[in-house]
């Protein structure tokens, strides 16, 4: 066209692209990019704060090989769920299931043995994948029927929580029974001991699926897809994301993940209980560890290895103050009061950082 | 109309609960042209090239790739298609990196067995090519490849989604208003990319309300109204304001023109 | 003489009186000792983990003795078993383990024969025209039918004359004269809505067994909302204060009594001598546990049941 | 500029704006309008259904006025307490300590009258103040320290539980006592009865107080503000909210309420008692009866009276379920189902009606 | 310069993480007059009308209102000073309806009783006067003023913006790219308002890369580069080719025009 003026042409003759000064360098600057790109760091400041915090006031008793591995056994169950919550929590969804579903799937792993015989790897193998179903139906209702996670999930927790009392007839199978007839069933509880430490296959398990995932999440499309869809779907579905494909495989891996507390439970409680409180708080428990790990309920942010420091914290805490003496009521009001001061000093470290 | 369009549709209808955003409307894109798609605000343009584009399924009407009849459920069908679009709202996701999103369903992974296997993902290969793109486009006063997309400016964005498209399409690449945003000199480079394009025959829709921008690099100009295609103008035989009126109902434009 | 000892309460929770006051005379017996106490309790009924937990940290902590009520009592054999192996007198009070010998001694209520005993007294007070007729309701007290809800349960029933079916569960008894049953939480809030339920689903109802007082007074609101209060029988276990006092005011009809103080003032004893000289508590006569027996309190003694006057109950009663 | 080319002119020529035909007319179109207009609608199609639903399954039993209004008292607590996170809710915030303060401030209305001789009213004045103070801790928490509310809600959860136990000592101040006492305590639990149905104070409180925050929120500017911080609180800052203000007004107003379910409880249960479940499950509840309501827990959308109807939705599966003979296990899981079957078919009428 | 600006930024900076989007940069409004502000994309004119506006606060820096120096806090102290902005991201709130959004934070009570007591909004009041702003602008495609903003095209959403800050600036209005996302027609609507605004004394503030645009309306031309003025130039004494030759580096500013 003739009658456009040709002032754009002007721009073209520009040649050399200008840009800004980096205005931070040095350590801090170092330092205040390592928190940007790396949100788990401010969680794990909070941990290790949190343990010299507990190891000047208890000294060695805290500070031991024992008590040090002792928090880590304390906290395998919730780490592992925490682990699933996390998946969930990253495409914007919550997961109140997960605690039931360890305890249905740990149910099923000791009935089917000893109700119908049937071998104890079988067992297990059926219990990862009654898990994985059950992530199955919850990601089915949450990505076709467009339903909202938290109520999916709400339901689903009754429903695995009531099934589980149901099937099992209330009955708790019994940690000498099992050593005797099922001990693969223990497989999650096997030692290995060192100079005081203690450290279960369950805590190397647990510490081996956070790297797994943080690698997954971190360096593969799929880990992409899962922070896309939780960021923003719409967007993520117009940019040629599958939103079902990525939703399902969470839903279903987080399933699988919860039947491998449930695992984890049997090893580390020795019995089989379907009463086992897990299934009612261990959603809150594995939520908490989450969001003090920095990961936003609104999806699409943060990171795993967040989450795990996230249970530790809490582990750190409860084991300090139970050390400590505290009297129980006063413990859960301290518990209180730090999870709001461990992100308040995440927000501060944040906010100073930017 | 002799050469068979290489996409078209047929009497498309989309309705939003009250609202008709596509009134039985009728659509042609002819093989290595760029045809311009103008009209009002709220005509319904941005409703048919999701149409098109599998990102709203029609409520009526059928859409044909190459003489065929497609179905598109999903825009990732479409794109397997070969048809690449940047929507209005340029579907990125903030939270992510300017590589994450340009690469966004097709990511490159890492060769041998790490790729395979680990299906590690081949981050140096996607942030050079994404550099690269942007370099193209002339986007410099991006600072960090690995920035999240919701500390770029307005228009640094949408330079990022138009990158996307422009790097991937192979049959048919859809651009909704994608200067809108843009500098004078970045809405150039996206000109100069899109008759870049074209000489690579590969044919475009572009969607904008910059008429200087459609009679410059339009071979045909599709006139949105009320839903429909109101008329196809050659911008050799009008002049804007012609379009201008014909978009607007100030005048009613040729029956040669309505028939096309 | 103690010092230097340490010693652990753990109980299923701290917000239940009964708890609460096993702590307060565990404390008072420590104290004269001077044996230093760490209390333990689970977040809600029932949670176990959490008192894995406190065992566990019990053991990092070096305690001579501790004192437990199991909230699974299965399950925390195996951490027990640690806590014995590392040289700690693991006394169960309230509810036994299972099996039994897993702690070093239990000093508990039988809540089976707690059951029994108002269910006798039911049954008593009827008559036996009432009894043929009686419409029962059980207010229990969670879904997950822990023990001590299961033995009460069925020692009501048993005791009122009621074929159990399967001992180790509630409400498959299929008896026409029961009602229904629903859980409570142990709470008046519980204890009401569970009322207001079965009321609904079948307004003759005669007989109410309720898992412990409070979840007693919270039926008695609901069935006083319907001018019911005077002709249904309410039967409950524990013997808390408020509890005796609503026995004398007519509210509940009978209950049973047990002895947290006792237990926690003798398991403090065990742990003293235990740490002095190596020396156990014994089990009583007969029995493979140290009973700390139980007492029907009421103003309406029936015939054939033993039972204590309101009066009695109140001089023995807690929280 | 004389360069430019003047084809925009030829756009003022157009002189008579087009619009658009509605396509949808007549009683469907109507109806389509109502469901779009009116978001509680659909919730409010479902507790009809459940009613006639039981209605049919158990007859005038279920129909009678006497237990249709015993439902209507079984969710008083539940109700008011979803009011109060309703309002939470909408400014896309969850509070987890709605059950706790209520049972907190019930147990201060209580002692305060027993333990300190104040007079009844008074007493639960000062609960009503406590209320609104802990609303404004985690108000100020969430507004000015950023901090996310469901960890603000899940610290203060347990701390004020934790207060509670340890304020009462575990003490039930028994109904008899009250009643002789400090009758006041009970006003809430005052009945009218006529023909059947009872109503009590408690619940008329309920019904007013989801009428007037109806208004409130829809013909006031406070109302929209608040759904305008729900919505995006960014964008509600620079168009002139006072984001600050709103969410402290919020977060308040929701203390309160509970204190008001507080005193709503003293009448209900008659007694005072510490260990009141509501202080365990009481946010799980109103949170479900919000989410059946149809309100979302990302802000900004949905209608209190929609909370209401959900709350009342659970209160008939629940009392129709016991009345029909499930037992408490099977009850729990139908419930379950119940939960996911209503927001399900929520979201089916809102699909097809658009 | 002798007149006292109404609007004066001094010396102000603004970083954002690694990055610098103002890099002490000045800034000057005059009475009565309409200035425009161009730069490249991502050179810090939004985060320069956000420092201004109160919509962020600046790292370093002073702001002075009519010569007294301002330290606004929010943008609400902006506004209640009389300064009304669009922002280029809008700030809707989407799920609102059209009037909500027009009116978010000045709603009108009902009069009486009931706005006095009850603090009722007058709800046709405000849906009247939004209708015909809205009909001002010429937005007639809108076909629900109750329609949430959501549901809005994105030139729909603008105009509503726009509308919005042309019916309630007092003492300067701020309008960041208001015509990205128009059609022509629109666009229109929206040139003849900010001049109808100017004729009402009220200076403006429009930030556009639509060259024509920027030319046809404004009194003086704030060239902004790399996060700071770069230079005001005189439209009438510069030519487009100009004005683009500046922004973008590939001329040096005339020296009077540096010092301005
Ligand atoms: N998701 C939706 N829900 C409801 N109405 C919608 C939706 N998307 C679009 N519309 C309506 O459909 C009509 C056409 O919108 P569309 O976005 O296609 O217009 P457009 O021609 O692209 O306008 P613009 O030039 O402003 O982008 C408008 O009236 C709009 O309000
Ligand atoms: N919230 C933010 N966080 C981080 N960086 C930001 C943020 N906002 C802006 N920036 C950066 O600051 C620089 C200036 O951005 P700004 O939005 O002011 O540019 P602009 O001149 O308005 O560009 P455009 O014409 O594209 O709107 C850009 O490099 C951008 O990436
Ligand atoms: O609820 C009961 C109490 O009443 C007490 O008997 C101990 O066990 C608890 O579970
Ligand atoms: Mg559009
Ligand atoms: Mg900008």
């Amino acid at each position: 066209m003739s009658e456009t003026d040709n002032y754009e042409t002007a721009a073209s003759r520009d040649g050399d692209f200008a840009s800004f000064d980096d205005h931070k360098k040095g350590l801090l600057g170092h330092f205040h990019n390592a928190l940007h790109t790396n949100p788990a760091l401010v969680p794990l400041i909070v941990l290790v704060a949190a343990v010299i915090g507990f190891g000047i006031l208890l000294g060695s008793r805290f500070l031991s090989p024992f008590a040090l591995t002792l928090i880590l056994q304390q906290v395998q169950i919730v780490g592992v769920l925490a682990a699933a919550q996390t998946l969930i929590i990253l495409t914007a969804g919550i997961d109140l299931s997960v605690g039931a579903i360890a305890v249905l799937t740990s149910v099923i792993m000791g009935q089917f043995t000893f109700r119908y015989g049937i071998p104890a790897p079988v067992s297990v193998v059926i219990g990862l994948g009654v898990g994985t179903a059950l992530g199955a139906v919850s990601g089915w209702l949450v990505s076709r029927v467009k339903l909202p996670p938290f109520i999916v999930t709400l339901g689903m927790w009754q429903i695995v929580l009531a099934a589980n009392y149901l099937y099992s007839a209330n009955q708790t199978i019994r940690s000498q029974d099992i050593e005797a007839e099922a001990p693969f069933l223990h497989f999650m509880g096997v030692k290995l001991q060192f100079a005081g430490a203690t450290f279960t296959l369950g805590v190397i398990v647990m510490v081996l699926l956070v790297l797994i995932l943080a690698y997954a999440l971190k360096s593969t499309a799929w880990g992409r897809h899962v922070y896309a869809v939780g960021d923003d779907p719409e967007a993520a579905q117009l940019a040629g994301v599958n939103v079902h494909g990525t939703l399902m495989s969470v839903y279903m891996l987080a399933g699988f993940i919860c039947a491998l507390a449930g695992w984890v439970m049997i090893g580390r409680f020795g019995s089989v209980s379907p009463s086992a409180t897990t299934g009612v708080i261990g959603n809150i428990q594995a939520i908490t560890a989450v969001v003090i790990g920095g990961i936003s309920l609104f999806g699409g942010r943060g990171s795993i290895l967040g989450a795990f420091f996230g249970a530790l914290i809490v582990g750190v805490f409860e084991l300090g103050l139970r050390m400590a003496g505290a009297d129980p009521q006063w413990t859960f009001l301290l518990i209180g009061v730090l999870i709001i001061a461990a992100v308040a000093v995440d927000q501060w470290i944040r906010e100073v950082s930017s | 109309m002799s050469v068979e369009p290489i996409l078209k549709g047929r009497n498309l209808v989309k309705r939003y609960g009250k609202v008709t955003a596509l009134d039985h409307c009728d659509f042609d894109l002819l093989p290595g042209e760029i045809l311009a798609v103008i009209g009002d605000n709220g005509a319904g343009k941005s409703s048919l090239i999701k149409a098109v584009s599998g990102a709203v399924i029609p409520d009526e009407g059928e859409v044909f790739l190459e003489g065929r009849k497609v179905n598109f459920r999903s825009p990732i069908e479409a794109r397997a298609a070969g048809i690449e679009t940047v929507y209005q709202t340029l579907a990125m996701s903030p939270a992510l990196s300017i590589t994450d999103n340009m690469f966004m369903g097709r990511e490159i992974r890492k060769p041998g067995f790490r790729g395979k296997y680990l299906r590690q993902l081949d981050k140096p290969a996607m942030e050079k090519f994404a550099r690269d793109k942007l370099s193209e486009l002339g986007l410099m006063t991006i600072q960090n490849i690995n920035q999240a997309v919701e500390t770029l400016s307005g228009g640094q964005r949408q330079g990022v989604a138009v990158a996307r498209a422009a790097a991937f399409g192979s049959k048919v690449i859809i651009l909704d208003e994608p200067t809108a945003a843009l500098g004078v000199k970045e809405s150039r480079r996206v000109l100069e990319l899109i008759l870049d394009v074209k000489s690579r025959g590969i044919p475009i829709i572009l969607i904008s309300h910059n008429m200087p921008h459609v009679f410059e690099v339009a071979d045909r100009i599709h006139v949105h109204r009320l839903g429909r295609r109101l008329c196809v103008i050659d911008p050799k035989e009008h002049s804007m304001s012609d379009a201008v009126a014909f978009m607007t109902g100030a005048k009613e434009p040729p029956a040669e023109a309505v028939a096309a | 003489d103690g010092h230097g000892i340490s010693a652990c309460l753990i109980t299923k929770t701290d917000t239940n009186p009964f708890f609460v006051k096993m702590r307060e005379g565990a404390t008072a017996k420590a104290e004269e000792l001077g044996i230093t106490l760490n209390s333990y309790a689970g977040k809600v009924d029932g949670d176990h983990e959490t008192q894995v937990q406190a065992i566990e940290t019990c053991i990092a902590n070096g305690a001579k003795g501790i004192l437990l009520t199991a909230s699974d009592t299965a399950s925390i054999v195996p951490v027990v078993k640690q806590a014995r192996d590392a040289g700690i007198l693991v006394i169960a009070l309230d509810t036994p383990l299972e099996p039994i010998d897993a702690a070093d001694m239990t000093f508990a209520t039988d809540n089976f024969l707690a059951g029994e005993l108002i269910g006798k007294w039911a049954a008593a007070t009827l008559g036996e025209e009432g009894v043929a007729n009686a419409r029962i309701a059980t207010l229990d007290l969670a879904v997950s039918q822990p023990t001590v809800d299961v033995l009460r349960n069925q020692g009501f029933l048993q005791g009122f004359g009621i074929d159990l079916a399967d001992p180790n569960v509630i409400g498959d008894e299929d008896d026409p004269r029961i009602v229904g049953s629903d859980v409570t939480a142990g709470n008046e809030e519980g204890g009401r809505r569970a009322m207001e339920n079965l009321l609904a689903k079948d307004p003759s109802i005669n007989v109410v067994h309720t898992i412990n007082e409070p979840a007693a007074a919270g039926a008695y609101e609901a069935l006083k909302a319907i001018g019911r209060e005077n002709d249904v029988l309410i039967v409950s276990v524990d013997g808390g204060c408020p509890g005796v006092q609503n026995v004398a005011d007519g509210v509940i009809g009978a209950t049973s009594q047990q002895y947290p103080l006792l237990m926690a003032s003798l398991g403090i004893e065990a742990i003293a001598a235990w740490a002095k000289d190596g020396t156990k508590p014994q089990a009583s006569d007969g029995k493979d546990f140290f009973d700390t027996g139980v007492a029907l309190v009421t103003d309406r003694p029936a015939e054939g049941v033993d039972s204590i006057s309101v009066e009695e109950g109140m001089k023995l009663c807690w929280g």
